[in-house]
């Protein structure tokens, strides 16, 4: 089981809730020409995260991290079962329909209902992508 | 002509969609500090070595960018000079700090502290520390082994061959404190670095009791308070058999080493002592 | 004959000093009695500067939970309680005792008859165990008691009694069990008494067939024990692999031999058992093979526990010409010294003299990844892996490849072609691991 | 049997990274941690197939009918960037959680050429519309499968001590040559 | 022309190389520098679009609000590129053949973006033009370089002018491995020459 | 009395070394070498002499002037490394293409990655792969096996059985041509015999274990045995599949490589099955008629992989409570 | 000159103009190159027939002739000043070639001999395969396929018993090279299965058949 890590700085606590700043960088931000690439380079998330370490206070620099089978988990349903849907969707669809324009886009919209449904699971998926943060930072 | 018709036509409104779609995301989500940050990363050594207790450079910038004031936010290696570019940068002001330097706290080389068994096995002063209490019979000092050489990313602790105890480059090092983390002994600690670079330090760790110690080493601190008592800004103290210089109290009076019976305590970048009577005549000539 | 599943080496045996016969050392004119015996807190000194002490008096009371009752071995005068080298090569507080001659307790049974009755309860041996200080002479030197107090919810089902001694070139366990087959029989059934045991397999490997035919002639005269010859292979004596060839059990990552139902104790232990509940005599010396392939005479000799091993060594003929290091223990776990003015702990198991031939170690090389170290590991580890990971301090990592399980039994280190130090990496390893879980702990808490 | 061959050519064969150059810098940039690799060959797979039925459907609908073509690239760029934008603000309105399990563990997707690439060369080979979404998947799991190689192989390297001028890029192109190396076994399985 | 202004150009070609120093823009670098006339024409070709949209996009700098600046940016580079397709196909058909989909690639390649928006966002027309020059130089450099390599090691020839029987030729090097490890070494020999 | 050596225990070792096990490999490679030289005469010699040579010289060169490392030249890898190069050479190879294939594997896939133990890919397959690829003419040219061959480069050419079988099915060698080895091919693989014979001594010796060889042949006899039950008119026996090309020699000697296959048992079997798959496709459906070097080197790809995710069985790993 | 603020109405109109105005940049180019894109496509074709046919007058229209299923060949007949049918063009491809397909363009002289080929299309490897530009009209052994008939010659590779040889180490690119030739014979003859090619084994390895299943 490995785990991910990614920094981040503390914005808010309530209770052992705390909301933590990430910068998520684009997939070419690890080459060292990030400065002069910046198509959407970078972004900020504010993620919750459960607190164990109450000395972590407002404005530090922590690590959030979790196991990365989470991250996989996320991928999974985020991205990879959805593009399943839409793959069967428009094998069938393409027996039947001679336009594929109107095939491409129907297959597309069934993502429409796959989000929405997803919302439903909020809940669950809230209780299931749980991330944890540290403050020690291992060089 | 048409054709430029439709192809404006159709450009424009997938030109048109896709910038709102985009303006969106950016308003929700571009990171709007972003070349602040930059900026001020850029006026950073680049080091990356933590000194400053972030985990690189670029987190410290933010920090900076973040923090109301730059108080406690000092980058140990561009020192006050870098300091000074990201207060511009940010329009705050910088702190001061007093500039530190690491000092290794033992002075037991070979001439002084005798090898009495050989190590043989990894060059590593952390799984020597982990195995037994090194070559020579103080358990305390120097292994030599150079996890501090080994940790530092300024090439500014070096292990003297000759001594084999690491010695400090003071151009080169940064206080960033590396060495200090990777000491397993415990023997390096970040000092002032005092007016003119001149420090002054009792050179050992040592805690045994001195007729212990004494046997082992040469310029071992044996606790015998004569320094303790000629101290006259109370910058000195004995704990377990071993005196303590505090470099904040410390005024560089120099009574303390003089007095030292076992030379532990060190002086450094001093002038000549003004010679003693008995030996003046020879250097008086000379001058 | 049954053996443990996974690793394991076959060093070469070099047991010159098997069936010599036990001779007693004689006393030196000082002891230095270690107050500390375990890596757990020293013992609390019971004695003051100046005092007079008989042989068998205590000396040190445990502090805590693991910790052991200490004794003096001699009769003298206490000179002073200070720090002195122990064979891990730091300080800790020890009790110097100017040896004045041989003035026993007068509770000590000194009688040679073997006692073969024991009437007390589970809960008094195991008291009378703590008194005694006796600790694992197996080499860990946990506290016995300890082990022998089987925690609430857990429920102990076999006794098992280790007479591998699969490390090369050590004897003592073997002439323990050649010249005292009787008391380690009657030992066992007191601690199976004390852990409400029926069986108890003694495990001894086959190299040693005359101590399997005498604790297995002594075995037929009491009931449930078993003597179970072992294939001989190292480390056939680490009581997890133990435990798994006496009883296919695999005592779970991070578990104790109890999660399985065993307890493990070495044959001197048992030894000293019966003489502390038999014979009220606590803890104060053991069997030392001295040996090596430079000695002239390779023995093994009863030495009091605190003896300074210069003694022993000129007792026993000297430190042979051209050695290079001297080993506390086997040559797979034993302690390289530093120097001789070290003394006797209840754990001191050997004196190896290493020529300065073989003293040395090879040169590092690059690892080649040839995997021996993984096919031999005893459990199931990747020891180049652990030790890269040490090496670069990544100790998540390290925690996930299960680190914390290594028993440090130098197997990969003892075969890898590229001499890498392995063992010296993964030790660190652990160490820094163990740090990271206990303060984790301490911040759940 | 097409979409086998077209899947085993666009995976092994014509491997998108190794043999048709597209996506380099993702594959030397994300490519230090198994685990991200795995998630990224997921995220990619879906932007990569979502905008290829998107684009293809545009050139169809809009391009090829009212005869500009020539406006392929720059729309394609445009309609791609805003999708995978798109993706994101979705993401984030119906399940926050997922949004952050997301962000902390992958890197953005952003429009890079593999997915343009994708997008103009089912065009180009005329590909039909079910044809198109198998290549952007087999090409996205080529991708994937390159990447997670490549970072199993960047994990061990990382653990030994390099020559000092080949630390870096050098290493890494170097490793990713004798991957193409290997990977022309491949070669004429799929004609 | 004076010292800054050539500075400038310099940078592009030597501290800030896209391919040897800032390992920019990968793609088109392994794949079209199979001979060096290729990569020269490739070079040439991302060249025009950095000189061009250096140029629009300092002249428009004001005119673009803030935050559609990356949009505005990826329109106008998409503008040159699609310019250069249509113009390399009808009139050098033969090496638009050759370079194929990298051409309409260029609209990605983070060097284009990157400049504009690092540098002609910022500065004056003329640097900007300059700025394109330099960088474009620097890329063209890099790919003719690999080209004329690869070129050499594959068949023996440089520029298509035989050198050594091509017999010799390590066929390999035209192909995908030979790409990534040829430039391989040239980056690690640049770093080498750099530090120096 | 001299100062006494402290150092962290174990104590002893097996005295194993780096240049132990690589003499091992040599000793197991003779019997080949000898059925090389017997059937390929002159030309095998000076292929193979070459090509050690020039591995050795090019470690030495590397190791001196561009790293200016630890000296490493003694522990007989390179040689193994030549030999092996050598191996996958037809005989009547010209001395500068062995000697451009020695300065690839040593160069490119060996020190490159700063020496032995370091590097992904087998260096002797990087050199031939590589070969192979720019030289294809050269490299598919095999000289007849004719015994003690005086000539060397002019020697008549023949094909491969395994070329032949990609061909038609026909004038492939006798059942026992091919396990003593009288056949074409690069001068280290032809003879079963031998390589089976120097695969029981490594097994004798310890240095390898039956793992990988025998996994790789088991699936390839699958496979292979599958193919040829459905369609015997196109498909050749698996018998004759493990007899001939790289095969053997694959298996036994080059993916079993330490530095580049998988560290447990497990892994081992995965990696095997990889490579016996990798290879049949290989040759039965790819452009190469040989596949075993491909599947190797992909398989090598695969290594660090399958140390990660393929773990040794722990002791104790019994659900713990 | 200020820059523009980030409201809503200066971005959409910015970005609004821009795309106007690209789109009419693209669409004058487009405008202008279409033509000489356009020629340029021609072009190729012309010189290629130019090239495989002797002198000739003018060219029938295109016609497509099929040689199996779902597989048509352009074939253009030549005629001279008097109408007289001199040769025809054929253009054909192989789908086998190493690495993709392979176009080409063949003349047949009126009795059917092959005059001259050129390869419109391939992507066979640099060095070997694509040798097929010219290996097959150079007069060097048993290369060159001009003047041959592929009704009469058995135009295979002498692996497989034919009469050309192969292109050194690229077996395949020859197969496939002359199993496009054999097409367009069979186009140039009319149908599917005229005056028979000997070809039945071109590019017929076990591992094409089985691909092909
Ligand atoms: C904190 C701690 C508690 C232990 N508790 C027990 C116990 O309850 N029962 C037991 O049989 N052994 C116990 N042990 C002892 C170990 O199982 C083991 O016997 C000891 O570490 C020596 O093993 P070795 O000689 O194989 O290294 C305990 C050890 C430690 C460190
Ligand atoms: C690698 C290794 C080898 C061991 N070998 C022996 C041995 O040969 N004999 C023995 O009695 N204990 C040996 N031990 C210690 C046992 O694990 C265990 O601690 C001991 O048998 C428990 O008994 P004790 O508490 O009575 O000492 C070994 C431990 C390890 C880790
Ligand atoms: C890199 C490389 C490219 C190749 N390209 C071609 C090619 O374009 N055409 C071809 O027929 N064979 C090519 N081959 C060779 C075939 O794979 C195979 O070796 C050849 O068909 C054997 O046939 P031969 O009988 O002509 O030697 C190539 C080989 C390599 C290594
Ligand atoms: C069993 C065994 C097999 C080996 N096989 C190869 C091989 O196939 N190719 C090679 O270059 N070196 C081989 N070596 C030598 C050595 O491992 C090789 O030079 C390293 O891969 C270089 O880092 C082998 C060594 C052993 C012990
Ligand atoms: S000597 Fe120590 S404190 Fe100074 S720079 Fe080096 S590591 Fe940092
Ligand atoms: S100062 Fe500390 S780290 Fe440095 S050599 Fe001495 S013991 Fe090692
Ligand atoms: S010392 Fe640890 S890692 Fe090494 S073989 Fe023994 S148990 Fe395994
Ligand atoms: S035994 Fe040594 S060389 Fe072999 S894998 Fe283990 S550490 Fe590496
Ligand atoms: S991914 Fe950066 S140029 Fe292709």
């Amino acid at each position: 089981m490995q785990q991910i890590e990614h920094t981040g700085i503390v914005q808010h606590i309530e209770g052992n809730k705390a909301q933590i700043l990430i910068v998520q960088q684009s997939a070419c931000s690890a080459c060292h020409a990030k400065s002069a690439c910046t198509m959407s380079d970078q972004q900020e998330k504010v993620v919750e995260v459960l607190v164990d370490d109450h000395s972590i206070r407002e404005g530090d620099e922590v690590i959030v991290y979790g196991s990365s089978s989470i991250g996989l988990q996320a991928v999974l349903i985020a991205f990879v079962l959805p593009l399943l849907l839409v793959f069967l969707l428009l094998f069938i669809l393409s027996f039947f329909m001679k336009n594929e324009a109107v095939a491409g886009l129907i297959a597309l919209s069934v993502l429409i209902p796959y989000y929405l449904i997803l919302s439903l699971f909020n809940k669950k998926l809230k209780s299931k992508f749980e991330f944890h943060i540290k403050k020690e930072i291992s060089l | 002509m048409n054709l430029i018709l439709v192809s404006v036509l159709s450009l424009g409104g997938i030109g048109a969609v896709s910038a709102i779609i985009l303006y969106f995301i950016s308003q929700k989500f571009q990171v709007e500090e972003d070349s602040r940050i930059e900026e001020v990363e850029a006026a950073l050594p680049g080091a990356n070595c933590g000194g400053c207790g972030f985990p690189g450079c670029r987190a410290f910038a933010a920090a900076c960018v973040k923090a109301d004031s730059l108080e406690n936010l000092a980058c140990p290696v561009g020192g006050m000079p870098t300091m000074e570019k990201v207060a511009n940068i940010l329009g705050k002001t910088a702190m001061p700090v007093e500039p530190l330097i690491a000092v290794v706290r033992c002075g037991g080389s070979c001439e002084h502290r005798e090898r009495t068994n050989r190590y043989d096995g990894v060059k590593s002063c952390a799984i020597v520390h982990n195995l037994y209490g090194g070559e020579t019979d103080c358990s305390w000092g120097c292994l030599g082994y150079g996890d501090c050489e080994n940790s530092c990313t300024f090439d500014a602790i070096h292990i003297n061959p000759i001594t084999l105890l690491p010695e400090v480059d003071e151009e080169k090092c940064t206080a960033c404190g590396a060495c200090v983390k990777a000491c397993p002994k415990n023997i390096i600690q970040l000092r002032k670095k005092g007016h003119k670079s001149r420090r002054i330090y009792v050179n050992c760790v040592n805690q045994d009791k001195g007729a212990v110690n004494k046997k082992v080493c040469d310029v071992a601190c044996i606790g015998c308070s004569k320094c303790f008592n000629v101290c006259a800004y109370d910058a000195i103290s004995i704990h377990n058999n071993l005196a303590y210089i505090d470099d904040k109290k410390c005024t560089l009076c120099r009574k303390c080493v003089e007095v030292c019976p076992t030379n532990s305590i060190l002086e450094l970048n001093f002038p000549p002592r003004k010679p003693k009577v008995e030996e003046t005549s020879n250097v008086v000539l000379n001058g | 004959m049954k053996t443990f599943k996974m690793g394991g080496i076959h060093p070469e045996e070099c047991k010159f000093s098997a069936g010599k016969k036990t001779e007693v050392i004689s006393l030196p004119k000082q002891v230095v009695i270690p107050l500390r015996h375990y890596s757990g807190k020293p013992s609390i000194p019971e004695v003051a500067k100046g005092d007079m002490v008989k042989v068998g008096q205590l000396i040190g009371r445990a502090d805590g939970f693991v910790s052991a009752n200490v004794h003096s071995s001699v009769s003298g005068k206490v000179v002073k309680i200070d720090n002195a080298l122990d064979a891990f090569g730091y300080k800790n507080p020890a009790v110097f005792i100017d040896v004045i001659g041989d003035d026993w307790l007068e509770t000590i049974d000194l009688t040679p008859k073997v006692k073969r009755t024991c009437d007390l309860e589970s809960s008094e041996i195991i008291k009378k165990i703590a008194e005694s200080g006796i600790v694992g002479l197996g080499g860990a030197t946990f506290p016995t008691h300890v082990k022998l107090s089987v925690p609430a919810g857990k429920k102990a089902e076999v006794l098992i009694i280790n007479g591998a001694e699969c490390e090369p070139y050590l004897t003592c366990d073997h002439q323990l069990m050649l010249e005292k087959g009787e008391e380690i029989i009657i030992g066992i059934t007191i601690l199976m008494k004390a852990i409400q045991v029926k069986r108890a397999l003694v495990g001894i490997e086959a190299n040693k067939p005359d101590a399997i035919l005498n604790i297995e002639k002594w075995a037929k005269t009491v009931e449930g024990v078993e003597v179970i010859p072992l294939k001989v292979k190292y480390p056939q004596g680490s009581e997890k692999q133990l435990i798994q060839a006496l009883t296919g059990r695999e005592v779970p990552s991070g578990g104790l031999p109890i999660d399985v139902g065993a307890i493990v104790q070495n044959v001197a232990t048992t030894f000293a058992v019966y003489e502390a509940v038999q014979k009220n005599k606590p803890l104060i010396e053991r069997v030392i093979t001295v040996t090596g392939k430079s000695v002239p005479e390779p023995g093994n000799y009863w030495v009091r526990v605190g003896t300074p091993l210069s003694h022993v060594v000129e007792k026993t003929g000297g430190i042979p010409e051209d050695t290079g290091k001297i080993v506390a223990g086997g040559p797979m776990m034993g302690r390289a010294l530093p120097n001789l003015e070290i003394s006797v702990a209840k754990g001191t198991a050997a004196v190896l003299f290493i020529p300065s031939s073989e003293s040395g170690r090879g040169k590092v090389q690059n690892c080649i990844r040839c995997a021996k170290c993984v096919f031999h590991c005893p459990m199931g580890l990747e020891p180049y892996l652990l030790m890269n990971r040490s090496e670069k301090n990544l100790l998540d990592e390290l925690e996930q490849n299960r680190v914390m399980d290594c028993i440090e039994c130098g197997s990969c280190s003892y075969v890898c072609p590229s001499n890498r130090p392995l063992v010296d990496y993964i030790r660190y390893g652990k160490l820094k691991v163990g740090e990271l879980i206990r303060s984790r702990k301490v911040q759940q808490l | 049997m097409t979409y086998i061959l077209i899947f085993i050519s666009a995976v092994f064969v014509n491997n998108i990274v190794l043999s048709q150059f597209l996506g380099i810098c993702p594959f030397l940039g994300v490519s230090k941690k198994i685990n991200t690799a795995l998630g990224m060959s997921g995220a990619v797979v879906f932007v990569m197939t979502i905008s290829t039925i998107f684009t293809y459907v545009i050139q169809k609908s809009i391009l090829e009918p009212y005869h500009i073509a020539f406006l392929q690239t720059i729309t394609y760029i445009l309609v791609i960037a805003a999708l995978v934008q798109l993706v994101e603000i979705i993401l984030k309105k119906i399940s926050p959680a997922l949004y952050q399990a997301l962000g902390v563990f992958l890197p953005l997707i952003t429009t890079n050429c593999t997915i343009l690439g994708v997008a103009i060369m089912v065009i180009q080979k005329n590909f039909n519309l079910l044809e198109s979404v198998v290549f952007a998947i087999s090409t996205a799991l080529g991708f994937g499968l390159a990447l997670i190689l490549f970072s199993g192989i960047r994990e061990q390297l990382s653990m030994v001590k390099l020559p000092k001028g080949m630390e870096g890029t050098p290493i890494a192109l170097l490793t990713a040559g004798l991957l193409a190396l290997a990977f022309m076994g491949f070669a004429g399985i799929v004609k | 022309m004076s010292n800054a202004k050539f500075k400038i150009i310099l940078n592009g070609l030597i501290n800030e190389n896209p391919t040897f120093v800032l390992i920019l823009g990968m793609c088109p670098t392994l794949a079209t520098t199979s001979s060096a006339i290729n990569g020269f024409s490739m070079g040439l070709a991302t060249s025009f679009v950095l000189i061009g949209s250096n140029v629009a996009i300092s002249l428009l700098k004001n005119l673009i609000p803030d935050k559609v600046r990356i949009p505005a940016y990826v329109v106008v580079i998409a503008t040159f590129v699609s310019v250069v397709e249509m113009f390399m196909q009808a009139y050098v058909p033969a090496l638009y053949a050759s370079l194929g989909i990298f051409i309409p690639l260029i609209v990605v390649n983070c060097i284009v973006l990157g400049r504009a928006e690092a540098f002609a966002s910022k500065n004056s027309v003329f640097d900007s033009a300059l700025d394109g020059i330099g960088i474009g130089l620097g890329f063209t450099f890099a790919l003719t370089l690999l080209g004329m390599v690869r070129e050499f090691l594959g068949t023996g020839k440089i520029f298509s002018m035989s050198v050594f029987p091509d017999k010799y030729g390590m066929l390999i090097f035209i192909l995908a491995p030979g790409a990534f490890i040829a430039l391989a070494y040239l980056i690690a020999i640049m770093n080498k020459l750099r530090k120096a | 009395m001299n100062k006494l050596v402290v150092s962290p225990s174990p104590h002893v070792h097996s005295g194993n070394s780096i240049q132990k096990e690589m003499k091992s490999v040599l000793i197991a490679l003779i019997p080949a070498y000898l059925v090389a030289l017997y059937y390929f005469g002159v030309g095998a010699l000076i292929v193979s002499v070459t090509s050690v040579l020039s591995c050795v010289l090019f470690e030495y060169l590397i190791q001196n002037f561009i790293l200016k490392g630890e000296k490493t030249i003694t522990d007989c890898s390179a040689i193994v490394t030549g030999l092996l190069l050598a191996f996958n050479l037809p005989s009547n190879l010209p001395i500068w293409i062995v000697i451009i294939g020695a300065l690839v594997a040593i160069g490119v896939g060996k020190m490159s990655f700063g020496g032995l133990g370091n590097n992904p890919f087998n260096p002797a397959l990087v050199g031939r792969v590589f070969l192979l690829i720019s030289f294809p003419v050269q490299m598919t040219s095999w000289p007849r096996p004719i015994p003690f061959n005086p000539a060397y480069m002019d020697a008549e050419t023949s094909a491969t059985a395994l070329t032949a079988l990609k061909e038609h099915l026909e004038n492939i060698p006798s059942a026992l041509d091919m396990f003593i080895g009288n056949m074409g091919g690069s001068m280290g693989e032809v003879s079963t015999l031998a390589l089976l014979l120097g695969f029981a001594y490594l097994l004798y010796r310890r240095t390898i274990s039956w793992h990988i060889p025998i996994t790789i042949l088991s699936t390839v006899f699958v496979m292979t045995g599958i193919f040829y039950l459905v369609d015997p008119q196109t498909y050749a026996s698996p018998l004759v599949h493990l007899m001939t090309g790289g095969l053997m020699l694959g298996a036994i000697f080059m993916a079993t490589d330490f530095v580049t296959s998988p560290m447990t048992k497990r892994g081992m079997f995965v990696y095997g099955i990889g490579i016996g798959v990798i290879t049949v496709v290989i040759r039965l459906f790819g452009s190469y008629p040989e596949g075993v070097s491909f599947a190797i080197l992909i398989m090598n790809a695969f290594t660090p992989l399958i140390n990660t995710y393929i773990k040794p069985k722990r002791f104790g790993e019994v659900r713990k409570k | 000159m200020k820059k523009l603020t980030s409201s809503f109405k200066n971005m959409l109109i910015s970005l609004l103009s821009i795309s106007v105005f690209s789109a009419l940049t693209l669409g004058s180019v487009y405008t202008l190159t279409k033509e000489p894109i356009e020629k340029s496509k021609n072009a190729k074709q012309e010189n290629a027939i130019k090239e495989v046919l002797p002198k000739f007058d003018h060219l029938s229209a295109t016609e497509k002739i099929p040689v199996s299923a779902g597989d048509t060949l352009n074939v253009y007949k030549a005629y001279d000043k008097n109408n007289v049918f001199v040769g025809a063009a054929v253009e054909t491809n192989s789908k086998k070639g190493f690495a993709g397909d392979i176009k080409l363009m063949v003349g047949f002289d009126r009795n059917g001999n092959i005059i001259n080929y050129s390869v419109l299309e391939q992507k066979e490897t640099p060095g070997l395969g694509s040798k097929m530009t010219d290996w097959f009209k150079t007069p060097n052994g048993k290369r060159d396929i001009r003047g041959k008939n592929p009704a009469i010659n058995n135009l295979s590779v002498s692996k497989d018993g034919g009469e050309i040889d192969a292109i050194t180490a690229a077996t395949i690119s020859s197969r496939a090279f002359l199993e496009a030739v054999n097409k367009a014979y069979r186009a140039y003859a009319g149908n599917s299965n005229a005056p028979k090619a000997q070809d039945a084994n071109s590019g017929a390895s076990p591992i094409s058949k089985t691909e092909q299943k």
